[in-house]
């Protein structure tokens, strides 16, 4: 009996054990007028099929948190504190590091949410619960605009914009011939919009092909011999790591002579997995490159990579978004407290003075964020060019300095 | 459209190769231990790991790394075997599959341990040789390379099968594991080894495709998925089987792909899966031995 | 079936029921009012993971038909869960249904694809049926995808209002938890007469022995169909209820992975045991979050160094190895665990 | 003659709950065919299966007793170890690998490591003792007849020179002529390779016909032990085994319903 | 004994084979009321092949089989079970994971009516028919002696008991036509003894045919009424248990071998 006795105890007890712990774990605090701590959150896919792209936000927004607390002095002294959660890109697990995060007390006002369908599912919960979204910026994430901001322009947009660039550089008679080729999924079909298919007609470009491929392909020299037969100038994609790579891998297997044109998805993270490959390839970010070496705030940004020992693979323009993050935060919070005073501090009165903000530009200009009633994602993009592994300004028109402002392609009935 | 079909079947068979690699992977341990290994994805980008790190941390020469991950691939065999399998010996079939599964989950963690989840890869043109081009059909060196290297796995198998006394111990466990154990093999040893040629078969299959493409512990196992319809269209026994379906599979993807729709590319495998399921269950080579009503 | 010392049933309708001491009884009911005060006990923050291990025992209960009962290996049930979601979405998105009008057809719906796929067991069996439904894996979210992407969203995630009954929303976890709990212990309950119905014998007949269940009397191919069909009826009934409780679906939630850890909580449960199957959610729904949870904290132990480079792979790390140390020591499953439990309460204190 | 194998009071449970064998005891003397006879599910496979070792990969174990091989006690090894010092068990129902040749299905048996020259050697011992064996060599095993199986199977266990061989129902399921031509084969395998060996048989008439000495089990316990020709003449062997107690003085099952004969030596 | 009652079972020119090799060569007979009807031969003779037929698990080549003037050649196993065809097998064929009430009651499966939605309610209708059925097996359990293992599992019963087991649910069918293969296959004379009284008492109250398979001559011509005798797929003779054994066919076919060792080896 015993023996009996103490298998039962052994085992099962031990998974009892587990089971308890999970239920009595859970922190509480108190809610004062002034708080002691501002929590903010980022719920990310860190380590699973997004991670190369949104895995840097993480420590962005913690070196960013270190910065506003440390040189900043906080909200009006009041310090933030991030948590971090990884969600390995399963919305079922965001949704509920959500619900627990938003039971804590004092509950997170800022979610910061980098992961398509987690912020897709997340979009009516934030508004519900009074707290401010951040997503990344696909229309569903975004529109009906509640309390959600998108971290940069909306995919749609920023394809637009390299559209727009390459037909403002266009010398011959006839329209440059454009093909598409992208991920099968929310991310790589967020370009994919009504309104992007239309600007295209609308400035005179032409759609050739649209092929989509999957994360797990690995060969694409199947979709690019089928573009090939419809003679495309350039090629528009909206993914990264593995996926630009595999497509130029192909075009130069294939003796193509197009370059690709990528979103956010083309940064140094994907480029320094092959740069010879990108070489000429053009790169919409919503960021200065870390390539402008006399840049002030990419000097900053440098330092605090250097100092927290961050490896090369998290110098990334999602580093950067952590910041972009914190800092938005710290200047609409900031703002509303000295407007309002802290007991009048709501999130509708955070709300306003993001909704007010216009062309500002934090890190000394390294971002530059407009959000207004209607528009909620920063329409300010800079077009860069790979050349020697490095990314340059491509320039452009309709912008000031290094930023163009990309064609709105908020869908017609949110306008 | 109809001119370009030599091209997908050429990339279509050279893909093909690599799916063939991880198929018989899967097949080398089913067959010997009826155990359908859910961990193949996270060993195969285990492997594709340590060639990598061979290649960047200790900058070995591309083949030298390689011999070095199969080294690795030996160990990770042996390992896997000793402190999973070999525990649930004699327990249900299935609590030993979910052990597969659960070792995979084990398995990213540690890969997220040691590489992050961030993409990493291979410095390139490691690989001597450019595309070559035979009348309108490119075929890249990195391919071809893999062609040639799953080509010569097989070869070696075949051969070790065949005509040597622990092959054929191996061919005879993989039939009858009380009489194997009754006629005097020992087949712990067997199974290990088992596993040992799968990892490393895997860890071939990894290395390839992490040289061609990138590695990352969140898409590299996927790769996996693309050889389970080639493993059921050979029939989970047949080795040979497992290489013809990978085969298949690769050519099917790569002309339905390139033909109708891209995107149709790889469910067309599964919907050919369920034809060939229902027509002949047992595969295309399967032996006859098959669970059938 | 054994009861505890002394106690003997004197007709069979007390041999034939579950719940059938005093203490039982008493138990049934404590445990029911327990569950009615379950988010006050546990806080807001926990029971939006409650609600998914009451939606995973619901679709578990179905699986468990499927493979505990009849021994028919299913890698679609994911897939099947998804059918359930986006016909309930579809319905009171584009036709304005309201949720209990929607929640037939969309349970019904997944039920014949689920059929669909158990066709092929007329042929095949073991694992090549197992992938044949992975096919379903694959196939169904394709369609989700590429057929009509302007009624399913294809790949971008729709969003559903909440249900509501007599005035009552469902809008907050809190409340779904009540309409999630319903579905779960009705669940269980039919499952649980189900098995010791003629049905449920039928089905261990075919697992057991398909060729003596036929010369019994047994239809062995209808049954096998049948029990497709009540299987992916249950995943229909859990996929809608995994709408509300995501208030959003996304092709993303149903995927391979997910199927397989369907069949992982079967196995951590132990094959064909009903409490078994409850459990093996539990530890394994409950098991992820946590893994998450105290993944960092481990992390945190170690040298800044190492710290920070084991941090991202603790969780799966730990959730992996947990459930591999399970299965060596307990390779038969919780349910089994349970069962030597019962059996020493009920010979006590008469056990050896 | 010395006894080179010998069982002594072994138990044996599965699952560690089912005790099969309650005591056995058993001894293989050089050059000896010992016959072990029994009803089925008496104990007699698992037995043989106690002394390979091959229990454990049916969750089978030895709880009491040991087994000792030439001095030494071998009831803790693996199954391949057992097969190594000498002790070859030919398992019930005549079990080939269905896909390999009969000579791949022979080399599956060779055990030593000395190369192709040795392995040819031993093949040909084999042919010769089974002349028909090397007509058939290319021959896929599942498709040959029940008779030939049985003589693949016992030229397998052969090729590595065991010194005991466990024989599990070499008669079952042949036909009349060819369990004659069966016993006679091992009989002479006993008698040209010195070969001794443990007979399990149901079929006791025959086997005690070439036995030395013999066993008789009844639900896990030894019941009965002797030479072959006195258990021969038993009355209860006669009786239970042999159905030799003249059909005409026998009862008759219709007669039996209100009156149940027990054995003498259980009562 | 009777022997003379309505016939209820027709086999005529029953031909089957495997690939080449011939199964069953041309076999008739018949079964009538309340009879024991031993089916004798050496291995491999077709004995088994031959309830198969019956059962409905072969497809006969050629020939028919008629139950009750009906000719039930297309009907499958399930459909005739329903009709009242029920057997025991060579090698025990119970479902394994279930209770050895549960083996019996997974037997009444054709006379219980409810469907599946009042068994997952498991109330009223469903309820009352559980009961009803389970005092019918509780009959049975009486019968043959099985309370002991009503509510064990199968898979940890005795061999015997097993066996009983076997034919318990058989009988749980409400046979028309009880089909034995090899009833007391393996079993020491005792339990032997056991199952011939068994077989007798069923015979004795249920007045149905029996048709045996078995080896043990002994038993075969001791309860047995009439005697089929199958060597090599064909049948070589039938009649009284007394007859055959004056038949000078079957004894250098089959009895003279026995007669030699009294009784054939298995």
């Amino acid at each position: 009996m015993k023996r009996i006795v103490k298998g039962i105890s052994g085992r099962l007890g031990s998974m009892l054990a587990i089971i308890l712990m999970l239920v009595m774990l859970g922190p509480a605090q108190s809610f004062a007028q002034k708080p002691e701590l501002i929590p903010v959150a980022l719920l990310g896919d860190l380590t699973g099929p997004y991670a190369s792209v949104v895995g840097p936000m993480a420590p962005g927004a913690e070196d960013a948190v270190k910065y506003v607390n440390e040189k900043l002095g906080g909200i009006d002294g009041v310090k933030l504190k991030l948590t971090v959660k990884d969600n390995t890109g399963q919305a079922a697990l965001g949704l509920q590091q959500y619900a627990e995060l938003i039971a804590t007390k004092p509950k997170p006002l800022f979610f910061g949410v980098p992961h398509t369908p987690t912020a897709e599912a997340l979009r009516d919960k934030v508004r519900q619960d009074g707290a401010i979204g951040f997503f990344p910026s696909s229309i569903a994430d975004l529109y009906p605009q509640g309390n959600t901001y998108g971290f940069y322009e909306l995919y749609a947009g920023m394809a637009a914009t390299a559209v727009k660039w390459v037909k403002d550089n266009w010398k011959e008679d006839r329209n440059p011939r454009i093909a598409i080729i992208t991920w099968d999924q929310a991310y790589g079909k967020a370009i994919l919009t009504p309104e992007f298919f239309a600007y295209c007609k609308e400035i005179g470009v032409d759609i050739v092909a649209q092929d989509l491929f999957g994360v797990r392909d690995v060969d694409l020299t199947t979709n690019l011999v089928r573009i090939r037969a419809q003679k495309p100038d350039w090629l528009l994609t909206n993914c990264t790591g593995s996926g630009p790579v595999g497509i130029m891998r192909a075009v130069k297997e294939l003796g193509m002579d197009v370059k690709l044109l990528n979103m956010v998805g083309g940064d140094w993270g994907t480029i320094r997995l092959d740069p010879s490959l990108f070489e000429g390839c053009i790169s919409v970010l919503h960021n200065i490159s870390y390539d402008s070496d006399d840049h002030p705030g990419v000097k900053l940004v440098k330092q605090y990579l250097k100092d927290n020992n961050r490896s090369i693979k998290e110098q990334t323009n999602f580093y950067i978004l952590g910041w972009q993050y914190i800092l938005m935060i710290h200047k609409a919070m900031s703002d509303a407290v000295a407007k309002v005073g802290w007991d009048k501090t709501t999130v509708q009165s955070i709300m306003n003075e993001l909704n007010h903000f216009t062309d500002w530009q934090p890190l000394d200009g390294v971002v530059k964020i407009t959000y207004t009633e209607k528009i909620r994602s920063t329409p300010w993009l800079v077009i860069y060019k790979v050349e020697g592994g490095k990314l340059v300004p491509a320039g452009g028109k309709g912008g000031d300095g290094n930023f163009v402002s990309a064609p709105d392609m908020t869908p017609k009935q949110f306008r | 459209m109809l001119s370009l079909v030599p091209q997908f079947f050429v990339s279509g068979l050279l893909t093909g190769s690599v799916y063939a690699l991880i198929a018989v992977s899967i097949v080398l341990v089913y067959k010997s231990t009826r155990i359908f290994n859910f961990a193949v994805g996270e060993l195969l980008a285990l492997g594709g790991y340590f060639c990598y790190s061979f290649v960047v941390w200790f900058h070995f020469p591309l083949w030298l790394a390689l011999v070095g991950a199969l080294l690795m691939a030996v160990v990770t065999g042996l390992l896997v075997e000793r402190l999973v399998l070999r525990p649930l010996l004699g327990q249900p079939l299935l609590t030993i599959i979910m052990a597969t599964l659960a070792l995979s989950v084990l398995l990213r963690g540690i890969m997220l341990m040691i590489w992050t989840g961030y993409d990493v890869a291979f410095p390139k043109n490691l690989l001597p040789g450019k595309t070559v081009v035979v009348g309108s059909v490119a075929m890249s060196a990195e391919l071809l390379w893999a062609f040639g290297i799953a080509v010569v796995a097989f070869a070696t198998l075949a051969y070790f099968f065949v005509k040597t006394q622990t092959g054929l111990r191996m061919r005879a466990v993989s039939q009858d594991h009380e009489l194997a154990m009754s006629c005097g093999i020992n087949i712990t040893v067997v199974f290990a080894l088992t596993w040992v040629l799968a990892v490393i078969l895997g860890t071939l299959a990894g290395s390839l495709m992490g040289y061609r493409l990138a590695l990352a512990p969140s898409y590299t196992p996927l790769l996996a998925l693309k050889a389970f319809p080639a493993v059921i269209f050979g029939g989970l026994d047949s080795v040979t089987g497992a290489l013809l379906g990978g085969l298949i599979v690769g050519i099917i993807e790569s002309m339905v792909g390139g033909l109708i729709d891209p995107t149709m590319g790889e469910i067309s495998a599964y919907i050919l899966l369920l034809a060939v399921l229902l027509i002949r269950p047992e595969g295309l080579m399967g032996l006859k031995r098959i669970e059938r009503v | 079936m054994w009861r505890p010392c002394g106690i003997f049933d004197d007709t069979y309708e007390k041999d034939i029921s579950i719940v059938r001491t005093l203490p039982q009884q008493v138990l049934t009911i404590t445990g029911l009012i327990a569950l009615l005060f379950l988010p006050q006990l546990l806080g807001a923050g926990r029971i939006t993971t409650v609600n998914l291990i009451g939606i995973s025992v619901v679709s578990i209960m179905g699986l468990n038909i499927l493979i505990g009962l009849t021994g028919q290996i299913s890698l679609g049930h994911s897939a099947f869960m998804g059918v359930g979601a986006y016909t309930l979405v579809m319905l009171m998105n584009h036709l304005g249904f309201s949720f209990w009008l929607a929640l037939p057809f969309s349970v019904l719906s997944a039920g014949l694809i689920g059929l669909l796929f158990g066709l092929p067991s007329l042929r095949i069996k073991g694992f090549y049926l197992a992938m044949a439904t992975l096919a379903a894996q694959f196939l169904i979210p394709w369609i989700i995808v590429h057929v009509r992407p302007d009624l399913t969203g294809g790949t971008s995630t729709l969003n559903i209002a909440a249900p509501s009954i007599l005035g009552f929303t469902f809008d907050s976890q809190v409340r779904i938890y009540y309409l999630v709990t319903f579905f779960a212990v009705a669940s269980i309950v039919l499952t649980r007469n189900l098995q010791r119905s003629k049905i449920g014998r039928a089905f261990v007949a075919i697992r057991d022995n398909d060729l003596a269940a036929e010369i019994m009397g047994v239809e062995i191919f209808r049954y096998k169909l049948l029990s497709f069909f009540i299987c992916s009826l249950y995943a229909g009934l859990a996929g809608a209820l995994w709408a509300v409780w995501m208030g959003a679906i996304n092709v993303d939630s149903f995927t391979l992975h997910e199927s397989i850890w369907y069949l992982g909580m079967i196995i951590v449960g132990g094959l064909g045991s009903v409490p078994g199957a409850v459990f093996g959610v539990i530890f394994i729904r409950a098991l992820e979050p946590f893994s998450h949870y105290i993944g960092p904290p481990i992390a945190s132990y170690f040298p800044d160094a190492i710290g920070a480079a084991i941090k991202s792979g603790i969780s799966p790390f730990v959730f992996g190895l947990v459930i591999l140390v399970f299965l060596i020591y307990e390779p038969r499953g919780l349910g089994h665990r349970w069962e030597i439990f019962k059996h020493f309460y009920r010979r006590w204190p008469f056990s050896y | 003659m010395i006894s080179i194998l010998s069982v002594n009071q072994i138990e044996v449970s599965y699952h560690k709950v089912i005790q099969v064998l309650k005591g056995v005891s058993i001894e293989v003397r050089e050059g000896q065919i010992v016959a072990l006879l029994g009803a089925n599910g008496a104990g007699k496979t698992t037995t043989l299966k106690a002394i390979s070792c091959l229990l454990r990969a049916e969750a089978g174990d030895i709880t009491g007793g040991d087994i000792t091989f030439m001095g030494k006690r071998i009831d803790r090894s693996m199954p391949h170890y057992i097969a190594k010092t000498g002790i070859i068990q030919v398992l019930e129902g005549r079990r080939v690998f269905p896909h390999f040749t009969v000579e791949e299905n022979l080399r599956a048996g060779y055990l030593g490591s000395s190369g192709e020259s040795d392995i040819r050697e031993k093949l040909e011992t084999v042919y010769s003792i089974f002349p028909r064996l090397p007509e058939l060599k290319h021959r896929v095993c599942g498709f040959l007849s029940g008779g030939e199986q049985q003589m693949m199977v016992i030229g397998r266990a052969l090729i590595s020179n065991p010194k005991v061989m466990l024989l599990d129902e070499p008669s079952l399921g042949l036909a009349p002529i060819l369990i004659a031509k069966i016993f006679e084969i091992i009989k002479r395998i006993n008698d040209e390779q010195k070969t001794s060996i443990l007979l399990v048989e149901q079929n006791a008439l025959a086997a005690l016909e070439i036995a030395d000495y013999a066993y008789v089990m009844e639900n896990g316990r030894i019941v009965m032990d002797g030479p072959a020709e006195k258990l021969q003449e038993n009355e209860d062997i006669k009786e239970f085994y042999l159905g030799l107690s003249s059909v005409g003085s026998r009862k008759s099952y219709k007669e039996v319903k209100h009156y149940k004969r027990r054995k003498r030596w259980l009562s | 004994m009777v022997a003379d009652g309505n016939i209820k079972l027709e086999v005529e020119g029953l031909s089957l084979s495997f690939g080449s090799v011939m199964a069953l060569i041309d076999v008739s007979f018949r079964a009538r009321e309340g009879e024991i009807l031993a089916l004798i031969g050496p291995n491999g003779a077709g004995k088994t092949s031959l309830l198969n037929c019956i059962s409905g698990f072969y497809h006969p080549r050629h020939g028919q089989v008629r139950f009750n003037g009906l000719e039930i050649n297309r009907v499958s196993p399930s459909r005739r079970a329903k009709l009242g065809i029920s057997r025991t097998f060579q090698n025990i064929e119970l479902y394994k994971g279930l209770t050895a009430l549960d083996n019996l009651m997974a037997a009444r499966h054709v006379f219980i009516k409810y469907g599946p939605v009042a068994g997952s309610i498991f109330f009223g209708k469903a309820r009352k028919e559980e009961i009803e059925n389970r005092s019918i097996v509780e009959e049975i359990i009486d019968l043959l002696e099985l309370a002991e293992a009503r509510h064990r599992v199968v898979e940890s019963l005795a061999y015997g008991l097993r066996k009983r087991v076997d034919l318990g649910r058989a009988l749980a069918l409400e046979p028309k036509l009880l089909l034995l293969d090899e009833p007391m296959a393996g079993m020491n004379v005792e339990e032997k003894e056991d199952m011939a009284r068994f077989i007798l008492d069923i015979q004795e109250l249920k007045h149905i045919p029996i048709i045996i398979v078995e080896h043990d001559m002994g038993v075969v011509m001791d309860i047995s009424h009439r005697v089929v005798v199958l060597d090599f797929g064909t049948k070589i003779a039938e009649g009284s248990p007394q007859e055959i054994k004056r038949n000078e066919k079957v004894i250098s076919a089959y009895l003279g071998k026995a007669n030699q060792s009294g009784e054939r080896a298995k």
